[in-house]
């Protein structure tokens, strides 16, 4: 069992430690991880139906600005082996999929809570010129140290049964839980904050005010975000001739 | 229009091979989403990526070649299939740039930069994972249901073959379109504009962004429950839409202004922010 | 009773009579005025409790632009001493004060109206130079003449009690009483009218046609207007060096 | 800069007092709502404000006085509280303009005055009247249901202090704001500029407050009450949304800038047109 | 008969071939057109209740930019016929009337595809001055030409009755018809792609963006675009003095 | 104005006689939806109307007469009724450009053409169809639904006689109106300003109606009926409203841009995609 819940570690850590991106994306799908969760415990078949049964969860939903709805990845590697090693109905895995689904949303938020810490080691970095060492903490040793975070949980979840992990989350206070997924959703704000920051442009921050309360009210997708930026910029440039003596 | 760029990739003042650029993109790939952070977002993944051209194209120029890293390293986010063609324009810029072209400054590198990435990452996202992603799914998941295991891969390899196809097109023609602006551009005396339009685009789509990926709503409701129930998320919104994420992006903001760059600071005193609140019951 | 009726009628100018904005506003609340009509009552338990009643249907509702959604003041000071004296049931109070809370909205109508006539006067007077007599036109005497306006239903009512003034009420076609509610509708107008007037810029009409025509479309709220027009405002400056020549 | 105002204040160039500021604040907050019309609304309450405020200032200068005493009996509205702001404001800058500073022209007192009284009504309202004012109800009626008679008065209470402190508050910080106002605009030459914007977010606020606050709907239906019913309002609307009381605002603009300022008879013709209108069930 | 089904034929001619659009308009309305066809039929009063009772399904619906929401004309010139000929319930009629009504959308997306024609034939003769021939082909031809298509339908219908029309059509598979149908929602396209390249100002495409990106969030009606249209225009107008050297 | 206006009209500088007026308007009546076709609209028509005007106009100036046929021969769309005060315009801007006023230029002619149309239709559809030819037929189709032959003619007869009324005088209205407009606009040099927002209405509509009236959405739905259907619409809306219609009033934009102005072909070419996407169940 052992060996199996390492593979099964594994396995989540290539489908959501996310190198190679686009293979990442694309290996993560419950349906294809049922496939190779089956072979771990020999039986593709049902692998396969119990990954498709929850990849119709998790049809469509777009994951934007580093933000996931829910991590499908943790709930395929948590719900599938549960299911097959106890033979469950397929409406029974998906049961189990769905909360770990959710947990792995605070994972994501926590990686991108730590990720933090080599950001400000690569600015060290490049104030010293050491380039290689920049390009070491780009890459992978977040890599690597992330791989801790989605490693462990599934490996001992696997060994010990998703009941053992439910009653662990159960010890954590209901508030902690919500309170780290509250933070999650506030978090993206100093992304943005620091973009308006870099542009540095302060005459230039009603655009920003615009932006953000016209989709406030008219709620319309990025791209239409987008074209709509596009008019009025073109617009207000065919007036920008001198650009002395601005308000700053 | 494409034929002059091409032309112009060929002169003689080239210094990027399309070895590094297939490098650069291959690395991109690789890192994209592993260096993901709240505060400067897929920033590393870029400098990673650029990482070796840059040494490259600045070799005789420490100087330039740490202002270019830390441009690289500063915050950045977008789709990372459409995103290539980022790549591509700005490697060509800082090319031009090291080989003299002093009218591309670093704040035409920014602008275009993070002008580009917000409609790219709306396009792409839509494009990627709304269609690319979705439809194959939805097509063959039903079939993986009855059980057919090469059904299972067909929607997976579709994403890959598009992603990785499409983000080194883009790549490439970002590249000659770095080259063809560069010429275009400099020759027509549009530079302050091209930086205007893609400012402003800019930091609107950075507001659109927010309005939407900034989630931050009060639970609070005062005499609950009963006919006079007051729900404080209703005045507020009432007052203002989303007055809490706007009035949270422009704390950082101004924070951020006025202590200077401590982002981690700001990361842990916002969870602290957000468990206390949510232990209260106001969020 | 007619001290009493006296007294509620005084509690009702104070009430909606308006010297001294905040504490009106803060007097006027059912909850308020029912411990005090209680107190003239000799039962301040009993009119504190209809009070709260009744404030039940008014715990939001903004006045904005000299507008009153109803008159909580009216309703309190007619329904709670009907109340008191005929020992009503708690919702049955509220089903009196309803109609009188409509009521108190066409006497802020008539008030508007007949404060008019302090503004030609007052008008007068500037061009005089006779700044006392300007003074005492802008509070003092429009507080004493509305103040007719407030007292005298509430006395009437509590003295002969309220099925009277609605007999009265009801003698009074409904058709009339509509009208002077839409022409209290329609009468704001007036103010925006003047104002734009007074602002004297043809030229920037169409920023007013703007602000229009977005709310009406989209309907927000006026601070989310105001921080649109100020983004408005802040870019259009930016390029606005060379004022001659303007169209005008 | 609020170091630099403070000094600007201690200036020998002082008429108006802290005192004179209590008594025309204290006059705002007993007048605001009492001489209230449908023509100029608050504007008698605002004259009556800087009453002796003005004739202090102008005292050597009656035309200066009378044409400051015409600026401030015409039209204005705002929040009560937070209007206080605009107040401090004007008195400073009718001050500067007595002391001599014509650059202080009355345009931009109008404007500003005008400017500041939409955005402040807006989210002053919201505020005093959304929040400061309920959430203590909702909190408070309760126990007053329950027979507590200090429960009744405590959101009276606090609505009371917070009204009287801020706006207090706000008027010696407008008063403050407008000597440093004056003093960094009138060296930045950007005077120009901020009566535009002034202006500008005026007009716009007039159009959002026009649009929320006149009603004016049509009730004629044609054919009532069959399967052909014509609803005249939904034609209305199809065609342009709230045009009548669109129309209504311009059409009295318009008869004002032709025929002059005859507010009354507008009052009458509105009545009598509503009278009408109603009695023939058009609206 | 074939004098009728020739009257008839007329009438739907004169009601939809538009010339006079005024009277057209005013014509081809069933209660109007139930009139005549009663009297061809010997027998207005008859004609008048079926024309009235399919009125009252085309009381509102606007035609704007060429489009017909339905073609009430056929609609009567189908139905009522044969309501009179087989004394029909009103209720039938409108049975038959509905579908008609959407075929001659059909009808006038062909007019539209044909009268190109004309329109090509107009660019020669303007470019050798034979501006005769150029009044002659914009409109007596088309109208006869059209004619032909209005007339025959109904003549036909009126002639075997409409059940032999409705076999007809039925032969027709419905692909084809959606598609045309399809196609008659494209095509409109046309005339707007062609004004902006008449309209020849590149650098202004932004404001046609903005212009169809907002109504397509919003959906106001076109007066509310063009006022906005005006404000908008009316405010770059005031900052457009220098106009060389712009972005074109 | 108008005084000034009729007095203009009155000068010796006139070549349009009423009557010349009145033809014109009524071949405008007569033909005005007969010709229209999905490329050109209401092109024939305008030219139709104006033909003989303009020869008379032009007789010394083939070329000039040639251009102007040209100009009124191309697309145009607008309501018949309220459309009539553009050609009222039309014509007296070409009669004065005819004798020697070279500051009409065709680009001033065309953009008021085209900035018109658009306001003129939006207004004209609602008020005529919506209000002139809906309220009386609301009115007087029940009774003629018991029986009165003359409330069948009734709304007919309202509907003609204020269409034909309306446009004559709207027809005078604009040739008047043209008159004062080129004397006054002449004067004051605002030439380009009316140009310029008579460009931007006109685009801005052309947006506005394009968005309303080309209608092009796709049926094709993945794994159907299934709880993981795929609606390829509600992806595309998630991308950008309206885009399939943008798309297609762009592609053709761009087509005639580049290959010249092949209506017939394109518009087989539509059909034939019509039917084929229809064909295949995609629209
Ligand atoms: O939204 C742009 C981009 O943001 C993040 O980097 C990730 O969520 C990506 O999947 C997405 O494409
Ligand atoms: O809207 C601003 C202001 O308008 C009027 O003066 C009153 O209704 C006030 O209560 C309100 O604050
Ligand atoms: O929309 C303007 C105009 O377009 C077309 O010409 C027809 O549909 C008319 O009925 C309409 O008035």
């Amino acid at each position: 069992m052992v060996i199996k819940a390492v593979l099964v570690g594994l396995l989540y850590w290539i489908a959501m430690g996310r190198a190679n991106y686009f293979f990442s994306f694309a290996f993560r799908k419950p349906v294809v991880l049922g496939v190779f969760i089956g072979l771990v415990f020999g039986d593709v078949k049902t692998g396969l139906i119990y990954g498709a049964t929850i990849q119709l969860m998790y049809m469509g939903g777009i994951e934007a600005g580093g933000n996931i709805p829910s991590d499908q990845g943790l709930a395929a590697c948590i719900a599938i082996p549960a299911a097959i090693i106890n033979s469950l109905d397929p409406a029974a895995s998906v049961a189990i999929a769905v909360p770990f689904g959710v947990l792995g949303v605070l994972i994501n938020n926590l990686r991108r809570t730590i990720n933090s810490f080599y950001n400000t080691k690569a600015d060290s970095f490049v104030e010293k010129g050491e380039y290689d060492k920049l390009s070491t903490f780009s890459f992978i040793l977040p890599w690597l140290t992330n791989g801790v975070l989605y490693f462990t949980p599934v490996f001992i979840a696997t060994l010990f049964g998703p009941s053992v992990v439910q009653a662990f989350i159960k010890v954590i206070p209901e508030w902690f839980m919500n309170g780290l997924a509250n933070a999650g959703g506030m978090l993206p704000a100093l992304g943005f904050a620091l973009t308006l920051v870099v542009m540095g442009r302060k005459q230039y921050i009603p655009f920003f005010v615009l932006g953000f309360f016209f989709h406030a009210i008219a709620g319309f997708s990025m791209l239409t975000g987008a074209v709509i930026a596009l008019c009025i910029a073109l617009i207000v440039s065919m007036f920008k001739q001198n650009e002395e003596g601005e308000l700053t | 229009m494409s034929q002059i760029g091409e032309k112009a990739v060929e002169q003689k003042s080239n210094i990027v091979t399309r070895i590094d650029l297939l490098k650069a993109w291959w690395k991109w790939c690789l890192a994209v989403e592993v260096p993901v952070s709240f505060d400067r977002m897929q920033a590393l993944a870029f400098g990673y990526s650029l990482n070796k051209v840059l040494r490259k194209v600045y070799k005789d120029n420490p100087e330039e070649l740490k202002e270019a890293m830390k441009r690289h390293t500063s915050m950045f986010n977008t789709n990372c299939d459409w995103g290539s063609l980022i790549h591509g324009i700005i490697i060509s810029l800082e090319e031009q740039r090291a080989l003299g072209n002093e009218n591309i400054t670093p704040e035409i590198i920014q602008s275009l930069k993070i002008g580009l990435m917000g409609p790219l990452a709306g396009i792409g996202d839509s494009v990627d994972q709304g269609i690319v992603a979705t439809i194959p799914l939805a097509i063959f998941v039903p079939m993986a249901l009855n059980g057919s295991v090469i059904a299972a891969f067909v929607p997976a390899l579709i994403y890959l073959a598009w992603s990785y196809g499409y983000s080194w097109f883009l790549m490439k023609k970002g590249y000659s379109l770095g080259k063809n602006a560069v010429l275009e551009i400099l020759h027509s005396g549009k530079i302050k504009k091209v930086i205007d339009i893609a400012s402003i685009v800019g930091l609107f789509m950075i507001g659109c962004l927010s309005s939407s990926f900034v989630a931050f709503k009060t639970a609070a409701v005062f005499n609950a429950g009963t006919s006079s129930e007051v729900v404080l998320q209703d005045i507020l919104d009432g007052m203002l839409p989303k007055i809490l994420p706007f009035a949270l992006v422009m704390g950082m903001y101004l924070y951020i202004t006025k202590k200077g760059p401590k982002y981690l600071r700001i990361i842990v005193y916002t969870m602290l922010l957000a468990l206390a609140l949510t232990f209260f019951g106001i969020i």
